[in-house]
């Protein structure tokens, strides 16, 4: 339990040519759970393995507390970590499984059994200590990978992407009893995934990555609703955000045009949109901010604008309802709670909550508002 | 089917000389041991046996001692020119045995290695060498390379990690692979022949009764011959 | 574009040791969009290979319309699949992979040319017509592998999971557009899959198959809410169904009394309630049919039962909250929209719709209510 | 440094009678075709190394028109006694093939196959054979059930759909394993000098010339052998 701390940390692999991490500055505060989110080889893996010591940085450092680990190989940072393959060794029965990393660091057997025992129970598997891996399901085998890492009250705790391997509903399931888990033991955790879901309802913070950098760090509803760039907008958020091209126009008001649609924004937003008047720019929205006309209505919003469209498909998702709307050339989705049985073709009026609303410099992809 | 000229030579290995050569007779009637001890006493057979072993077993340990690392190698790390490795390996194996006699006399004979057990080893380590870099390379792909580096992670080594976890799950692969290089030495006869005079192995022995001991001595010999594999059969069943 | 009717169908493997589909009786309407949900290893895939022709059946007829199909090798039937891993041919260009049908069944050049243009357009894949598949990603891949089966206009169409394979992303924007395109076509189609969200938002009717039988077949909403049995009832909806054990108990009114609750139950569950007095029962009810009281109150219910509960666990989803609440020995899962910030430990009373309660048979398993 | 032996072989293939006997001379500075033409035409290389050819080629039909089937039955279809079949063939390769000498010469004698070309095919065949089953089938596991079945979905029937769609994704696979029987035919010693005394194949030769022809010949020899292997070596890269 510590707080680890990256610093400039970069991997590049083939002698230069991939450049896995690119430059990561990162501080994982005392007890935290970071979640590292990125799309595949976004290098999220690849920092999490040279924090466990598994790889060796090209450049940069890695601190846990004060003490430089970066060139420690992994037996000597004690850590523990949980693999996306869960990495049970099949030759061992479920307890020795557990007791391995105890008996390694020659606990005595008494501190050894006891230790088994708690873990075993933390995670409902006592039953299934004499059995061999292989005779267990992949849930259960799941348990015992982290049974086994909590077993040792690591420094950190690593975790590569540990349910990717389980059906949607058990996925549901142990998301909750690791968050729980962490929350309890206050074990200072990294945990890698590339599903949002599992970022935005785990994370104290979310990190994430794209192409070996980090684009945003931040608790999940700062980056859900104050996304720093284009990439994590679209990347967090399901159904997408849905991203539109439009000009700012000055006209007597500041406006934001579009194919088949004029918003006008309110005069808060001229200072940041300053030097992007007549400019192109890419306007984004969540299909929760806005809602059709007459059919429901936005809570908590203070501004909305309003455009119009024609229903282009109805998804019903049970709870919610997707309305794919035309304007103009675009088709926008939006998500209404409940049952909305809109017909197809119809004109409608979508309001649009103008606090949600998100602009993108079109060249650097990053957000001006 | 492919049971039954090894149930003939069994028979006849058994069967009496006076039976092989009665016209009249297909399936010898009376057994005895005497053509067997005949070949292992007399002829030397029991000395060439004991040298057959020697030098399978010596070739499993000169392939496995320089083979098993390579493989680990291969399946393990990325590294330039691996590759061109893989690809020479299987190269070597096309290529024809006969052609590296000659220079191979000649580097024995320096060596001293010629006539040796050791030397008759070392040609055939050579020749199992890339199947067991190639085989051990793919049981070591085979075994999760996450399994080891948990090992790491809790507290091992990368070589205490590869003891206690690669290694006995490679094990059974491991076993298949040195069954093979033990059947490829025990086959060998060209190697065996050309670099041995008074040290043979029982196939080159066999190679030079061919030519002058009569007909059920050699079936014994084969019998005998045949012995490793029917082992290879009812093990794997 | 016919009926399917499968009667009695069944499939035995391992000369009758593996029952994999066991006495299937289903009529998928002419232009239906039906969902096989189920497990792996349920026997929804045996039986859309069956209606395929891939796989013989063991006993039991298929029609399409009133032919008799039953022995018919599949390019006699004309259909068209969708297959889990795309089976998109590697050597072919896409044009080609879509022309294939149409050579085969040689069309007039023209016409398999006209015919490629409007299924590529239809699914946006104009552009890739000249490449190879190792070239396309995985999303673009099933995209051909869509506009090959809808290319020949066939009787039915069949999908083995066909976005098992994609990311989750790109699942949710599949689905909306498959559902899309069939709706459009009207071709009568027979979707597999073990994703209940896909079977929810997708199908016209949702068939449930366990262990070879087929358990219910019905309209997504009437599935979700009168589950025939535990199986289904606990296979559809995230998070799952809450599952306690309960005895029925007659005393001054009609009772359900469990480890930490008693529920007082309605006058009119006595009739079906009847055999099931003073014995044990199984009691289910969704996490939606729930609430906290004084955070939230429930939508459109008409009778309530109230118990009392600890806050276990609070996990934020965003959107919504699921408070995992203590009753007796139990955990129980109750889903709030928003986000509730409950501490852990307190006191709760949690209100229950009684109109979304079920009662389970504990030995059949079968629903009483 | 595999190549090294390849290098000397070709010198002295290309030298003369003078430099190699010349113990001043290691590397032999004077090039004549006289020894391999010697060796092709007036020993009858030229006849075995189309012998030689003609019974690879054989060898190469003859066990894909029987092996090609079974690998696709083993890869696609489930039987009883499939695993039996797997390790049979296993355990075929395990066999000595002098035990089998003695029953085919008397087989090949009656059926009239002895000293043909095809005898000696057929018996490569056999021995390539089991390589065969397990290569395909293993190309065949590899190449995907889907892609053939939608094949059949999509107007085609079983036969048609591998035609046209699995074999042509096969076919690298397939010639990796049809050079592994070319050369495994064209290395085999035992059972073309046991079978044929007239229409001998290069090796065979080889193996008689090696008592009674001087060194040179030998190595103009190896050099016609290993041209296969130069040319593997050189498409394989």
């Amino acid at each position: 339990m510590v707080e680890v701390r990256l610093e400039n940390l970069k991997k590049y692999f083939d002698r230069g040519r991939v450049k896995a991490v690119d430059g990561v500055n990162l501080t994982i505060k005392d007890g935290e759970f970071l979640v590292l989110l990125g799309p595949s080889g976004c290098g999220k893996t690849t920092t999490l393995r040279m924090i466990s010591g598994l790889e060796t940085p090209t450049e940069g450092k890695i601190y846990f507390g004060d003490r430089d680990v970066t060139y420690l190989p992994p037996k000597d940072r004690n850590i523990s970590m949980v693999f996306q393959s869960y990495a049970v060794w099949p030759h061992m029965k479920v307890y020795d499984n557990i007791a391995f990393p105890l008996k390694v660091k020659k606990y005595p057997k008494n501190e050894i059994d006891e230790r088994v025992k708690w873990a075993a129970e933390l995670l409902q598997i006592e039953d299934l200590l004499d059995r061999y891996p292989a005779q267990l399901s992949g849930g259960q085998r799941q348990r015992v990978a982290v049974a086994r890492a909590i077993v040792v009250e690591p420094n950190v705790l690593l975790m590569d992407e540990p349910l990717s391997n389980l059906d949607a509903k058990l996925r549901v399931a142990m998301r909750a009893e690791i968050k729980k888990l962490q929350t309890k033991l206050k074990v200072t955790t990294v945990y890698v995934t590339h599903d949002q879901v599992e970022a935005m309802t785990m994370g104290d913070r979310i990190a994430v990555m794209n192409k070996g950098h980090l684009l945003q760090v931040g608790p999940p509803t700062e980056v859900y609703l104050k996304p720093n760039s284009l990439f994590v907008a679209t990347f967090i958020g399901a159904p997408e955000m849905n991203i539109v091209d439009a000009t700012v126009v000055e006209n007597d008001g500041l406006f934001l045009e579009g194919n088949g649609f004029r918003i006008r924004l309110p005069d808060d937003f001229r200072e940041l949109l300053e030097g992007y008047i007549e400019k192109d720019v890419l306007v984004g929205i969540r299909p929760e901010h806005m809602t059709v006309k007459g059919v429901s209505t936005l809570e908590h919003v203070t501004r909305t604008a309003e455009i119009e469209g024609l229903v282009d498909f109805v998804e019903a998702l049970g709870t919610d309802t997707i309305v794919h709307a035309k304007v103009g050339e675009n088709i926008i989705k939006i998500k209404i709670p409940g049952h909305v049985p809109l017909p197809i073709g119809e004109n409608i009026k979508i309001e649009i909550d103008l606090d949600n609303i998100h602009i993108f410099d079109r060249d650097t992809e990053k957000a001006i508002i | 089917w492919m049971g039954l000229p090894l149930v003939v030579s069994t028979l006849y290995a058994f069967g009496t000389p006076d039976d092989y050569y009665n016209p009249h007779r297909i399936i010898p009637l009376h057994f005895t041991l005497e053509t067997t001890k005949m070949l292992l006493f007399t002829l030397g057979g029991w000395e060439a046996l004991k040298n057959s072993i020697i030098v399978a077993i010596l070739a499993i340990i000169i392939s496995f001692a320089l083979g098993l690392p390579a493989g680990y190698a291969i399946a393990r790390f990325i590294f330039p020119g691996k590759d061109t490795i893989k690809l020479g390996m299987l190269a070597l194996k096309v290529f024809p045995v006969p052609i590296m006699a000659v220079p191979l006399v000649m580097l024995y004979i320096r060596l001293h290695l010629i006539d040796t057990l050791l030397g008759v080893a070392l040609a055939h380590s050579a020749g199992s060498l890339p199947l067991v870099v190639l085989i051990t390379a793919s049981i070591f792909s085979g075994t999760s390379a996450e399994l080891e580096e948990a090992g790491m992670v809790f507290g091992l080594t990368r070589f205490q990690s590869f003891l206690r976890i690669t290694l006995p799950l490679a094990l059974p692969g491991l076993a298949a692979a040195a069954m093979f290089t033990f059947v490829g030495s025990w086959n060998e006869v060209f190697a065996a022949s050309v670099l041995t005079f008074s040290h043979r192995t029982l196939p080159a022995l066999m190679l030079t009764l061919m030519e002058t001991a009569p007909d059920y001595y050699k079936f014994a010999a084969a019998f005998i011959m045949a012995f490793p594999a029917m082992i290879y059969v009812a093990v794997a069943r």
